[in-house]
């Protein structure tokens, strides 16, 4: 039948979320609950360490800058884990302020560091670091950095 | 909370900072206060060790780039020793390698302040 | 005024969330995060330890005990964690069959030890390791175990 | 994942094995499948050298248990050597000191079997 995909037999998913208050503190947490993950799944040290540091960036982001200006709601983030066989998928999410992310270039190494001043790596870190990555972006309700790794063995 | 710590070692005019640990957006500010404590003292040659550093972000990498210009201003630099290959990897992916030495010992790069 | 509580200063609350998969392989993971948040509260090595290991044993059971004959249901095990300036008090919960806190009798350890089986250790170890330890029983909807241990310095 | 490993080394007619790392109800099955093995080749004199364990949970202490009476009614014995503080309070809560033998050295728990 043309365009029938292909029988297979379904593919192990898992689902994992965290969700622990915006404070840099956690950040730690966060990397360690990564690894473990990306441990079990079987990557390797160096592609547990450069996830640990995706994911670190993306939620350093939220607790730096979701959340300015706002003292009602909970100062939260949010993350989800989606593993299969050979791929992980992790979502950070906040409910803070968002961002454009189309307005956020990509820092032009050489100038930036002619300017020598810190600031601005962490997306472009994120996007060098994991396959794909994907914003939604939603201010005040939710605001997600999505990317995903795949395993090769 | 990720365990950081900074130790300092004076040697004539250059100071030797051993960063131990995991330097992230939460511990950057304690690698940032001992740097900022040199630049007071006007101490602008500056080695820091790298090798107890196991993890860094770009907070850490931030801190770098916070002091480079400053430092270099007065005669001094900001040069890195035994840096670990997965931490040298996030440096790279920067291009930090154009704009700060690397050197594989602490004496290779004390040397160079001769 | 009689009854009246004292005016203090708002306590530091937080709260964590984690929720996976019922799989052995995941207690680690899940006491790495228990580890953590103990860990920033300023709990001893040897509390944290003791934090870590009733928590794996609440665990364990969900995922040796709750899901059993279910297929349809996801197995997941929830942790809630709450922490303030000098407790931290964590809920296991699940979604499975539930059980009668109440049958369990505490092990006779005598006796236990001299019919040399085993299994039966885990509820007792929470109950010896934690300060409070209480149950609220729901099954297909939500069991929960919630055990807290203050900090003191 | 929990890591854990065995390792076993045949000493005459004692068996020594180490076990490092977390024993919890994700690793317990190795070690219950490394003291079946004794088991079925009839080795029942053992010494489990704990001296690499850091952590154990209520599943570990299951599997010493699960072995103990049918080891000792062959004229064997599970002693446990080199065991942490912090393990052994796990053991010590539950009464296990008045069921095994603890040693500080292996060298002390094979004697025994002599
Ligand atoms: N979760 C977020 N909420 C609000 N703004 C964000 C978020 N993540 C990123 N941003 C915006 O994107 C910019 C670029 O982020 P990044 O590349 O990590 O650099 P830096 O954090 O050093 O500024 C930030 O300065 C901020 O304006
Ligand atoms: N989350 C749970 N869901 C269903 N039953 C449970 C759960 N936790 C504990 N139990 C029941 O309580 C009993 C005692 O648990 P425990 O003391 O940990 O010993 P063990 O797990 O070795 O049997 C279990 O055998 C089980 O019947």
């Amino acid at each position: 039948m043309p365009g029938k995909k292909p029988h297979t037999l379904p593919e192990k998913k898992n689902s994992y979320r965290l969700k622990l208050p915006a404070d840099s503190a956690n950040l730690d947490i966060i990397r360690k609950f990564i690894a473990g993950i990306a441990e079990n799944m079987g990557f390797s040290e160096e592609d547990i360490y450069q996830i640990e540091l995706a994911v670190d960036e993306a939620c350093a982001n939220v607790i730096k800058h979701a959340y300015i200006g706002e003292n009602t709601r909970e100062k939260e983030i949010h993350v989800r884990v989606k593993t299969r066989a050979k791929k992980i998928e992790i979502t950070i999410a906040d409910r803070g302020i968002g961002f454009n992310p189309n307005s956020i270039k990509t820092p032009n190494m050489e100038e930036y560091l002619k300017r020598m001043k810190p600031g601005g790596l962490g997306l472009h870190l994120i996007k060098t670091l994991m396959d794909k990555v994907s914003f939604r972006i939603n201010p005040g309700v939710r605001n997600e950095v999505k990317m995903s790794k795949s395993l090769v063995k | 909370m990720a365990n950081f710590d900074i130790e300092r070692k004076d040697n004539g005019d250059v100071t030797i900072l051993h960063a131990n640990g995991y330097l992230d957006a939460h511990t950057a500010p304690e690698f940032e206060n001992a740097l900022s404590t040199l630049i007071q003292e006007k101490r602008f040659k500056i080695v820091v060790s790298l090798e107890g550093l196991q993890y860094i972000s770009s907070a850490g990498l931030g801190v770098f780039m916070g002091f480079i210009e400053e430092v270099r201003q007065n005669a001094g630099d900001i040069k890195i020793s035994e840096v670990s290959p997965r931490v040298f990897k996030v440096f790279d992916l920067l291009g930090f390698p154009s704009l700060y030495e690397f050197y594989d010992s602490k004496q290779a790069a004390m040397e160079k302040f001769k």
